[in-house]
């Protein structure tokens, strides 16, 4: 075995076993725990970018590990996609991990969300690695499963009730997905993601229809695409802040992720438009965009409103992806990353200011700046960048998407587009207005609290950094730009 | 001749002579009593194996009393049916060593000679019942072993006894005269008493009235005989309050003898042109179907362990009848089998149910709670031989239900099967609660926890006839082979 | 009616049967049932014999000036046994009475269903 | 055709564990000597089953008969792939529950006729898995019955007493009525040999083919626990752990699912099933089985009564897949006996270790005891996932084939069906994963795990659970067994489309 092929391995398992490690050593010594989880996040992020730029040119390798039973494989795959969806995916855990320590209280069950959370770490990479439906399942169910008490961390009821949701939510899309890839065999006598997507399908077109329909369903659960979406407004804010980080980062765009794989590898864009349901898809996608916008607008509560602005932007990645242009496919990959990013520092700032003052609501954000300058100037940047204002990552992304809207023709859902950008900028501009604003009411004082140090602060400028460093050089080669480009290629336009 | 050239007299008379012998010699000696029954017993066991031998070596064979030859002189004549006599020579044998530590306990001393006497006779009558080629020897044996059965109904001690043995002898003498009546009307109709040459002659004889007042009155004789329901009234009192190894020879034996009776009858009368058995037999099939789930009905719900059995042995003749009803090769032989077979179970449930109530003190059911835990063989026996009366495969009691299933299913009868299939589901109910409450409920009575397992002579006797009903299961294919030439003549009439 | 004629012997014996049968089922006392049981032996016992008779027929005994045709003789020698039969059973039954008394203080038996 | 070899081992098989019994009943005052009894006999067993797993898998079949008690009806054995399938889910779960049962029965009362029986139940099960011809699995179907009785009662107080009756008020009515179809068969098709194809060819009266099909399949539906002839099975869980696992995991349910499967297969055959069409209602009640059962599962607050429940329903999977009559459904029903053997098991073990170590029997009292029995509990969660269906797992298998199955059968409902149970299999395990993890009781739970004697035989399934569904070709495993049972049913040539 070459190295090459250990790596993805090791990038998958080395989060699982890190993790437990930390468990096992933190609860000892809180230095060794972290040092151990600070050295695998690491570690991890650092083998997934070297696969993602080793594998931006095409195909690295497919590996066939374990047959759980003769037609089924337990496949792993290197692709442009893949590497470009684990590296982000270590990038933010990596992230949020380190916030964890500050955010989380100095006990027991802190070690036990590391463990878990890296885990789920481990498992996401594996999603993004997987070479076939099952595999993918697998370790999609897995994450699932995972993401549970995390979810529930705090113990509250609110929590609890929140993750009996998402669970509930996330088990049946799992049924879907489950029910659709036994149809894909049966119709197509293969699982692989193959580029271009599978040889032939035969079945009545309903039957395929309906194939397609259960595997989109399925994974437009944890994609949030309306209606599918009623657990995210609950489970994102009731998640610890590094969770919820994750969650809004990069947990969702895993069912966009599926659905991708789903869509150009199972399907293929030939016959993806012979069945007609690409309108059908941008017409969801583009209705989710406005209103979750709409309902962000009207939310006061900052965690859920970061949480509807979610569902809206994962919304713009699948209605650019259903125009199957190049262009708009390049602008959603890209999308998928930077908002990671973007939308994690939000959640990272929202956990930090609700630690230190007590406020949920942004009409508690009031005069915040007063107290806590830096965490303020990290939440607008972050808060510009989602909203699309040159130069911040978050610009780039949108100008993509709506370059590859216009390329394509799909003049509507430009319009969509636009539209779900002004909205951003109305249920985002009120945070920036209102922390900036100086105030001597008493209620908006926060008397006692001041700027935390340490962890948490750290990473929060980290985040602002990298918005402003992705987007003034997005351009530069191995930065996600240029992967999401040859991903995007390899997708629309496979090789023979 | 040789003495084995007269086995077919001595089978009759070795027993008879013996037991008359028996209350002349041993009045004083109540224990040579036992020895020398149990010789003459074995004897007359070591002669009928003697016969089958031959039987086998040369088909059936006559022997003519005092060298008269037939029509004119007493003739006895061994078929397959008579084979039996084997079986219930061993029973009788194996009764007798059950009944040495037994019988002193419930029989007065002075009439234990007089009980040895008893049995001895008893098998001599069956015997010659089995064995006589002649109608009206078919009538004194009958008789005989008629008359030493209600003596030994009354040995036990207590009021129940006398009077149960009343009620069956009233019965049993009013069947008697039926069949001897029959018997005249046959010889009136035929002038000769023997039965194959009666047989012949049937058929010429003008008047058919006569003849089928003889075929009824033949057919309700031996119903009350071999206890077919409704005729089973007599049945259970005198069972249930005989002493046990009466009640096994009662079970066993005596009411088979209704049963052959039957089956000569339909031999006999099968040849006859005018006369049709298929109302009869239908009959036969009705009142067996009725008798299996009567009998199994009434069982369920008593509470004396002996009375259920004796419940048991009215189902089990329902089988039978069944069988011999349907007529078919499959279904007769089955019955056929099922005499045998139930015999075995019978004397076993009997002997066993003797065992626990001796020992324990208690005949109710609900008071034998945990005597399992005291008495590990002697109810290991009983359960064993309530699984094989039930019918659980591979036991003997399956056997016969299978041929007769399968007869009903082959003449295109499936209720009659499903009624089969229920009686036997009905008896492994009431099979299951004895064994449960044998072996897994807490002792209830404070005499079974001082309770011993059976003296070595009982138990052997219960555990032989017990490994017997299992066995004889697996024996299932050369009995019915054995069996089927001595059916044919039946088969002819379904 | 000619049937009936020619079978009066018949007629009698199952009459005479039917009266022994009677008195055994209603009567409660057991003696009684005893001598029903006793008239229906005798029915049987005069039916058989009838049997052997032969249009006239003289008694088959063999001697220098025997005519036949003879009356069959095996009916005789059959109802002597069942005579020997019948008394065995009646002494039986009697001695059985004896012991029912005793034990049991009656030989009525509804008043014998009531001890129990 | 298979080759024919004429060989010792099939009855052996079901020798050993009975002279086993003989022994226990004889010498089993003694713990020891027991202990010693079991073991060996389990153990020598588990290599004579294993040791004719070669030879089947070449394709030879190895026979022996004992004799023919009644004209046509014959005691003998013959191991063919689906029989030796069952057997070796029965031998090497047998030896993991009698390692089970010596630690998990110390102390109790009549302990020698409790190992004793166990034996028997056993060599009964391996003799029903062996068996020739339809009156030799009855005859050892009706025994099971006998011998697994005195285990349901072994308290003996009256709600054992109550669930033995239910349970014998059940099973012996459905072996008459096996009895009954047993007759039917004979009479109609002259022979009751289980043949691949099927013996009722000749017969064209549809009116019998139907007596037949219901007397047969619905006696062995009693033990298979196929609704509305479940009742005694939740009753029946008042048994001892070890023998709940026997019950529910093993021996009688699964004889029951096996008896279905061996008449649809073996005395009907594919093809006529096939024209016939009962099948197809057999498909609808077993569906229904599955949906119903789990919704009853959902109810039960008692864990042992969850698990009946989850038993009913995931036996019904067998039945329904086997009447698809789809190469795929096959294969899913016969790898099912397995997968659900180990996983019920994994969990009925588990149920025990909790009751012996900590007294709590219901699931509203498991608060935080995966703290307490971390080990434990990882493996009942294993088991849990796998009912789900998650991939990796034992569940997952049998759902991809059933849903083939049901697709290749024009079925596709059947999908959604899987899809619903899966879900309503995650509806009442993970609740109980989540208490055992997730609640706090408010009090520090030391850690207590199992003793090892317990622990191992958990383990050991549970790590089966894994090994089933992530292994399925390695040497060990007896997939490959499953599929040429499944091309000997349908005549097969080549693999399983």
């Amino acid at each position: 075995m070459t190295l090459t092929s250990l790596l993805p391995l090791i990038a998958l398992a080395l989060p699982i076993i890190g993790g437990l490690a930390a468990l096992g050593a933190g609860r000892r010594n809180r230095r060794l725990g972290i040092a151990v989880v600070a050295g695998t996040a690491v570690t991890t992020f650092l083998i997934t970018a070297l696969l993602a730029l080793a594998a931006k040119d095409g195909l690295l390798r497919e590996m066939t590990l374990v047959q759980i039973a003769p037609p089924v494989w337990i496949v792993f795959r290197i692709d442009p996609l893949g590497t470009l969806f684990a590296a982000t995916v270590s990038g933010l855990f990596l992230l949020a991990l380190i916030y964890a320590f500050g955010y989380l209280p100095d006990d027991r069950r802190q070690w036990r969300f590391h463990a878990f959370a890296m885990a789920c770490q481990g498992c996401m990479i594996g999603v993004a690695f997987a070479g076939n439906l099952v595999t993918l399942l697998v370790f999609y169910e897995l994450f699932s499963l995972l993401s549970y008490p995390l979810i529930t961390h705090d113990r509250t009821r609110v929590a609890v009730a929140a993750g009996l949701k998402y669970l509930v939510y996330i088990i049946t899309g799992g049924a879907f997905v489950w029910a659709g890839i036994i149809l894909v065999f049966h119709l197509g006598g293969e699982i692989r993601f193959l580029p271009g997507g599978l040889a032939d399908i035969n079945g009545s077109p309903g039957l395929v229809l309906a194939t397609f329909a259960c595997l989109v369903t399925g994974f437009g659960v944890k994609a949030a695409l309306m209606p599918l979406h009623g657990w995210v407004p609950d489970a994102h804010p009731a998640a610890p802040a590094p969770f919820s980080a994750v969650l809004s980062g990069v947990m969702v765009a895993t069912g966009v992720f599926g659905i991708l794989r789903v869509m150009f590898e199972i399907f293929g864009v030939s016959r993806l438009i012979e069945m007609g349901v690409l309108p059908w898809l941008g017409g969801i996608a583009g209705a989710s965009v406005l209103l979750a916008a709409a309902r962000a607008v009207g939310e006061d509560d900052l965690k859920r409103r970061l949480a509807w602005s979610t569902i809206s932007q994962m919304a713009y990645v699948l209605m650019a992806v259903s125009t199957i242009g190049g262009q708009a496919v390049t602008g959603a990959f890209v999308h998928i990353t930077h908002h990671a990013f973007l939308k994690g520092g939000l959640f990272f700032c929202a956990g930090l200011v609700a630690t230190v003052t007590g406020a949920t609501r942004i009409s508690q954000l009031r005069g915040l700046a007063q107290r806590m300058p830096v965490t303020s100037l990290a939440l607008t940047v972050l808060a510009l960048g989602l909203v699309g204002i040159p130069p911040l990552s978050g610009f780039i992304s949108k100008w993509l998407l709506g370059l590859g809207l216009a390329d394509a023709g799909a003049m509507v859902r430009l319009g969509v587009m636009l539209a779900g950008a002004l909205l951003a900028a109305v249920y985002l501009w009120p945070i920036i207005y209102r922390i900036w604003l100086p105030t001597d009411d008493p209620r908006f004082a926060h008397s006692h609290s001041r700027e935390a140090s340490g962890w948490m602060l750290g990473i929060l400028i980290a985040t602002g950094m990298l918005a402003v460093i992705l987007g003034t050089a997005a351009t530069l080669p191995g930065f996600p730009l240029d992967l999401a480009k040859n991903a995007a290629q390899w997708l629309v336009e496979p090789p023979p | 001749m040789s003495a084995a050239a007269h086995g077919l007299a001595l089978v009759v008379l070795v027993p008879i002579v013996g037991g008359a012998l028996i209350p002349a010699l041993f009045r004083r000696f109540p224990t040579a009593a036992w020895g020398f029954a149990l010789a003459s017993s074995a004897l007359t066991l070591a002669i009928s194996i003697s016969l089958i031998r031959r039987l086998l070596a040369e088909g059936p064979f006559s022997y003519a009393a005092g060298g008269w030859p037939p029509p004119y002189g007493v003739a006895l004549h061994f078929d397959r049916f008579g084979a039996a006599i084997a079986v219930f020579s061993m029973i009788t044998l194996l009764v007798l060593i059950f009944s040495r530590r037994y019988i002193p306990a419930v029989v007065p001393i002075a009439r234990i000679p007089l009980y040895y006497a008893l049995v001895m006779i008893n098998l001599g009558g069956m015997n010659g019942f089995l064995v006589t080629g002649d109608l009206f020897n078919l009538f004194v044996f009958m008789e005989v072993f008629s008359v030493s059965a209600y003596a030994l109904v009354a040995m036990a001690r207590g009021p129940q006894a006398g009077l149960a043995a009343i009620k069956y002898l009233l019965l049993g003498a009013v069947s008697s005269l039926l069949v001897l009546f029959a018997i005249g009307l046959i010889f009136a109709q035929t002038g000769t008493l023997n039965m194959a040459d009666a047989a012949g002659r049937l058929d010429a004889a003008a008047s058919i009235v006569p003849t089928a007042l003889a075929l009824g009155a033949l057919t309700i004789g031996f119903m009350v005989k071999a206890a077919l329901f409704p005729l089973h009234v007599w049945l259970p009192d005198a069972h249930a309050s005989a002493p046990a190894p009466v009640s096994a020879l009662l079970s066993a034996v005596v009411v088979k003898a209704g049963v052959i009776g039957i089956i000569r009858t339909l031999q006999t009368f099968s040849d006859h042109g005018s006369l049709q058995l298929m109302p009869l037999q239908s009959l036969l099939i009705w009142l067996g179907a009725i008798a299996v789930l009567w009998g199994a009905v009434a069982a369920l719900v008593q509470s004396d362990l002996k009375r259920l059995l004796a419940y048991s042995t009215v189902t089990n003749i329902g089988y039978i009848f069944i069988g011999l009803g349907i007529g078919s090769a499959t279904a007769a032989s089955g019955a056929a089998v099922h005499i045998i077979n139930h015999a075995v179970i019978k004397a076993a449930l009997f002997l066993a149910a003797g065992a626990l109530i001796h020992q324990s003190g208690l005949r109710h059911i609900d008071d034998l709670r945990g005597l399992g835990e005291r008495m590990p063989l002697s109810a290991l026996a009983l359960g064993v031989a309530l699984l094989a009366v039930a019918g659980v495969p591979p036991t003997a009691g399956f056997v016969g239900k299978w041929q007769i299933g399968l007869g009903a299913l082959e003449t295109g009868r499936p209720l009659l099967m499903g009624v089969v299939i229920v009686g036997g589901l009905l008896v492994l109910t009431y099979g299951v609660r004895i064994i449960n409450t044998l072996f897994f409920r807490p002792p209830l009575h404070v005499r079974v926890v001082t309770s011993r397992e059976a003296p070595p002579s009982m138990l052997a006797a219960i555990l032989l006839l017990a490994a017997s009903s299992f066995l004889l299961g697996l024996a299932g294919k050369p009995m019915l082979d054995f069996v089927a030439p001595a059916i044919l003549p039946l088969t002819d009439t379904g | 009616m000619n049937v009936l004629l020619t079978h009066v012997d018949y007629i009698a014996a199952v009459a005479i049967f039917l009266v022994g049968l009677y008195i055994l089922l209603v009567k409660q006392n057991l003696l009684k049932k005893i001598l029903g049981l006793n008239i229906m032996e005798t029915a049987v016992f005069a039916f058989i014999v009838t049997a052997g008779m032969t249009d006239n027929g003289v008694p088959p005994l063999l001697g220098p000036d025997a005519v036949g045709p003879f009356a069959s003789p095996l009916p005789h020698a059959l109802v002597l046994t069942g005579i020997v039969v019948a008394v065995s059973i009646t002494a039986l039954a009697l001695a059985l009475i004896v012991r029912v008394k005793r034990e049991c203080g009656s030989v009525e038996l509804n008043e014998l269903g009531k001890v129990e | 055709m298979p080759i024919e070899l004429h060989d010792l081992r099939p009855v052996l098989a079901p020798l050993i564990s009975a002279l086993c019994a003989g022994g226990v009943f004889v010498m089993g005052t003694s713990g020891r000597w027991r202990a010693i009894w079991s073991l060996a006999a389990a153990g020598l067993k588990f290599v004579i089953v294993w040791s004719m797993l070669p030879g089947t898998l070449a394709g030879s079949v190895y026979i022996f008969r004992v004799g023919e008690i009644l004209p046509g009806l014959s005691i003998a054995f013959r191991v063919d792939a689906f029989g030796l399938f069952y057997a070796l889910v029965t031998a090497t779960l047998w030896v993991l529950t009698t390692v089970y049962a010596l630690a998990y029965m110390k102390g109790s009362h009549a302990l020698k006729r409790f190992f004793g029986f166990f034996a028997l139940c056993i060599s009964t099960t391996v003799a029903i898995a062996f068996a020739e011809n339809l009156f030799t699995l009855f005859l050892f179907y009706e025994l099971l019955t006998v011998c697994t009785y005195p285990l349901v009662i072994h308290d003996q107080d009256a709600e054992a007493r109550r669930a033995g009756r239910k349970y014998l008020a059940y099973t012996l009515c459905g072996g008459a009525v096996i009895l009954a179809g047993m007759l039917l068969v004979f009479h109609s098709a002259g022979t009751l040999s289980l043949a691949e194809g099927g013996i009722l060819g000749d017969v064209d009266d549809h009116r019998v083919l139907l007596l037949i099909f219901l007397t047969l399949v619905g006696g062995f539906g009693v033990k298979a626990a196929i609704m509305p002839l479940h009742a005694w099975l939740p009753a029946a869980m008042v048994a001892p752990t070890p023998v709940s696992a026997l019950l529910h995991a093993v021996a009688v349910v699964k004889a029951g699912a096996f008896g279905v499967v061996r008449v649809l297969y073996d005395v009907f055959g594919v093809n006529l099933l096939k024209s016939l069409g009962f099948a197809t209602w057999l498909g609808y009640l077993a569906g229904f089985t599955i949906i119903a059962g789990s919704i009853m599962a959902l109810r039960q607050n008692r864990l042992k009564a969850r698990l009946a429940w989850s038993t009913i329903s995931q036996l019904s999977y067998i039945l329904l897949a086997a009447s698809l009559l789809t190469p795929a459904a096959a294969l899913a029903a016969i790898i099912h006996l397995a997968n659900q053997a180990f996983t019920k098991i994994t969990m009925f073990f588990v149920a025990g270790a909790i009751e012996h170590n900590t007294g709590k029997t219901h699931i509203d009292q498991l608060d935080g005891i995966g703290y307490r029995m971390p080990w434990t509990m990882a493996a009942f969660t294993i088991a849990g996932l796998s009912f789900m269906g998650v991939p990796l797992l034992a569940g997952f298998i049998t759902k991809w084939y059933l849903s083939l199955g049901a697709l290749a059968a024009d079925s596709g409902g059947f999908v959604a069906l899987m899809a619903l149970s899966g879900l309503l299999n995650a509806a009442y395990w993970l609740p109980i994963i989540y208490r055992a993890y997730f609640r706090e009781t408010g009090i520090p739970q030391l850690r207590e795990e199992t003793p090892w004697m317990l622990l191992a035989p958990i383990g050991i399934c549970a790590g089966y659970v894994i090994l089933l569904g992530t292994g399925a070709q390695a040497p060990l495993m007896p997939f490959s067994l499953a599929e040429s049972a499944v091309r000997l049913a349908f005549g097969l040539e080549g693999g399983i489309p």
